[in-house]
């Protein structure tokens, strides 16, 4: 039980990426999958954030308040920074993907005018 | 001072138990939004003011937040307007008393 | 505070949802502003609780544009009265 | 230091961000799905807070509160928002739901091998970052080391970020956009809309008329500032572009092509990432490696050890004019169907 307190974020990273996945694969709605996309993309960006915070750690901005001597001479007490910015454009590009996404499902939903799958499938055959 | 600010973040705090209560119970769509509107940006505001009030911080800092106060002032009356219009249009139907 | 929130969001329709995430929203300034003060370093905060007061209400306006197109455009078809989950 | 409560207050909100992702894949109208999946991105903005990422946290609330939840209502807007329920499929979800659950479990079962949460000594903690940290004061004057990682030690990684966006605009203008001329012989006109909305409503307008101006003054202030506060190019482009897009929804989406045609649009959006790669070739004329920003001190204003700051920040003025109208133009071309007349 301990073990899974200390390791509590990366249960929830696995969780969120197996509920991303499932809804990719099993949800029918063109839409629903573009939500489980970004619900995947979250999983993975909790992860690197979570593997990149500290115990008892401030923001990485070195200013002089809080207990800061200016040139920081212990990186132990700030939080990764290396990490964060690799997520947050990964945040930015994310939402320019989304955005893809949705505009191949806009542009499907005008030939077949549907988002379900089957549905789809359907139209193609005719 | 500080007393002020204690005072203010439990009225705060108490509107919004009020907010969450109202939204839980209410029966219907217009009135669930009269307790999230009203409750909702006193409360907020009310614990704002208490956080300058208690927590010691520079003049700018006070200010930014006067800032942050004010554009829920206006954001979220705006943004309840624009949702009743939205429910009116989609047709949601008022409570009454008789309906069950 | 937040589980009684979480009972709204899961609750009845559509634009019931919205009125809570807009609670919610307006929360969230003030939760960043308190985990601000935890960190001691609260000018930092301030800047990203701004940019909440400042977007929050976008949502919720296109949402009400949304509504108000789509009964124009197609009158027979109100997406706003199908029952939810 | 006191000993923070912020781990029990991330636990919580983590299993809320596990329930809020249940929830907003559940219902079957896309119109609430797509409200619920807004909340799921305050949360996680609120659990990047709490474990220490202003910026991240920064980014996540200007993309999730402003721009992603308007594209999904935009593309609903534009089709439907209901689902289709049909019976059966039940043992495909399982089987699916079988298949992803043995997946979670090999990946559970490297659990015990990962290093502690909030260890400080974990591989990734103890390698590299420490000399970002140390050195970035002493290297470029700029106390938000995420800024300074972003646009000056890892600057080629930004440039190509940058360029995706970029990319990822043009995609969506090659899928969606349709000729003028060709739809008006190809398909049935669409029905004229009357210029005036009597659902229009006069306190939306005159509210985002005062609001638009204070957002696009605080994202310049983010822009700029960024060196000493959370912020920069990515944070204030979004909550730029977001103004431009509250302006379209709450007037008309008209208006706002009025004053910025499709073609400044896209010339704008181009100019951004090549402001960055001019920079890049700049400080290459004057002698010094690829986005070497050193060698800039020459034409740069401020003394020789400022030239990396004001480096980074030009770069950030083209990130932030890239990501801006790179927002605006894919919200138009969502919201109005590729035809560039009139949308949501």
């Amino acid at each position: 039980m301990e073990k899974l307190i200390a390791n509590f974020n990366y249960v929830i990273v696995v969780i969120l990426m197996m509920i991303g996945l499932w809804s990719m694969l099993a949800q029918k709605n063109l839409i629903k999958k573009c939500i489980g996309m970004a619900i995947f993309q979250t999983g993975i960006i909790l992860f690197f954030i979570s593997i990149g915070a500290k115990d008892n750690a401030l923001i990485p901005i070195l200013t002089e308040a809080a207990n800061h001597t200016y040139p920081v001479s212990d990186a132990s007490k700030v939080a990764n920074p290396l990490t964060q910015i690799l997520m947050l454009t990964a945040i930015v590009v994310g939402v320019a993907t989304l955005g893809v996404a949705l505009a191949l499902a806009q542009k499907i939903y005008q030939q077949h005018s549907s988002f379900d799958e089957d549905e789809i499938l359907e139209n193609e055959r005719k | 001072m500080d007393y002020l600010g204690y005072i203010l973040i439990s009225t705060g705090l108490l509107f919004f138990l009020g907010t969450t209560i109202g939204l839980l119970r209410f029966p219907d769509f217009y009135t669930r939004m009269h307790a999230a509107g009203k409750g909702d940006t006193l409360s907020t505001v009310m614990i704002l003011i208490g956080c300058i009030c208690l927590v010691p911080m520079g003049l700018l800092l006070a200010l930014k937040i006067l800032l942050i106060i004010n554009f829920i002032f206006i954001g979220s009356p705006t943004a309840t307007h624009a949702m009743m219009d939205a429910g009116n249009k989609a047709g949601a139907t008022p409570w009454r008393k008789d309906s069950k | 505070m937040l589980l009684v929130l979480v009972r709204a969001v899961k609750g009845p329709t559509v634009i019931d949802r919205l009125v809570a995430i807009n609670v919610i929203g307006t929360k969230s300034i003030v939760l960043l502003l308190f985990a601000g003060i935890l960190f001691g370093q609260l000018e930092m905060f301030v800047d990203i609780a701004l940019g909440y007061g400042l977007l929050n209400y976008i949502v919720s306006i296109a949402a009400s544009r949304y509504y108000q197109h789509r009964n124009s455009l197609e009158p027979e078809h109100s997406p706003g009265e199908n029952p939810v989950s | 230091m006191p000993e923070l409560p912020i781990w029990q207050f991330d636990i919580l909100l983590l299993i809320l961000v596990v329930l809020f992702a249940v929830v907003a894949l559940s219902i079957r109208n896309l119109m609430g799905a797509a409200v619920v999946f807004g909340a799921y991105s305050f949360m996680m903005c609120l659990i990047w807070a709490g474990m220490g990422a202003v910026d991240v946290a920064f980014t996540e609330a200007a993309v999730g509160a402003g721009v992603s939840t308007v594209f999904v209502v935009s593309t609903l807007y534009n089709t439907s928002a209901t689902m289709r329920s049909r019976p059966g499929g039940l043992a495909f979800k399982l089987f699916i739901g079988l298949v992803v659950t043995i997946a979670g479990a090999f990946l559970l079962s490297a659990l015990p091998d990962f290093p502690k949460w909030g260890a400080s000594d974990s591989p990734v903690n103890a390698k590299v970052a420490p000399y970002y940290i140390l050195n970035t004061i002493a290297d470029s004057h700029v106390p938000n080391v995420v800024t300074s990682v972003l646009a000056d030690y890892r600057g080629f990684d930004t440039l190509l970020e940058t360029t995706v966006v970029f990319i990822a605009c043009i995609a969506i203008y090659s899928i969606l956009r349709v000729d003028k001329a060709k739809l008006e012989t190809g398909e049935p006109a669409a029905a004229p809309v009357p210029r005036y909305d009597p659902g229009d409503s006069l306190i939306v307008r005159q509210a985002s008329r005062f609001m638009v101006p204070f957002m696009q003054l605080f994202a310049l202030y983010v822009i700029a500032h960024g060196h000493y506060s959370p912020g920069g190019g990515f944070q204030g482009g979004v909550i730029l572009g977001a103004s431009l897009i509250l302006l379209a929804i709450s007037f008309d989406l008209k208006s706002l092509l009025r004053q910025w045609s499709e073609k400044t649009l896209m010339l704008l959006v181009a100019a951004g990432v090549f402001l960055y790669a001019a920079v890049g070739l700049a400080c290459m004329f004057m002698g010094g490696d690829y986005l070497d920003y050193v060698f800039l001190d020459s034409i740069l204003p401020g003394e020789k050890d400022m030239a990396r700051s004001h480096g980074i920040l030009l770069v950030e003025i083209g990130v932030g004019i890239t990501v801006m109208f790179s927002m605006i133009a894919i919200h138009i071309n969502l919201a109005s169907n590729g035809r560039f007349d009139r949308g949501l």
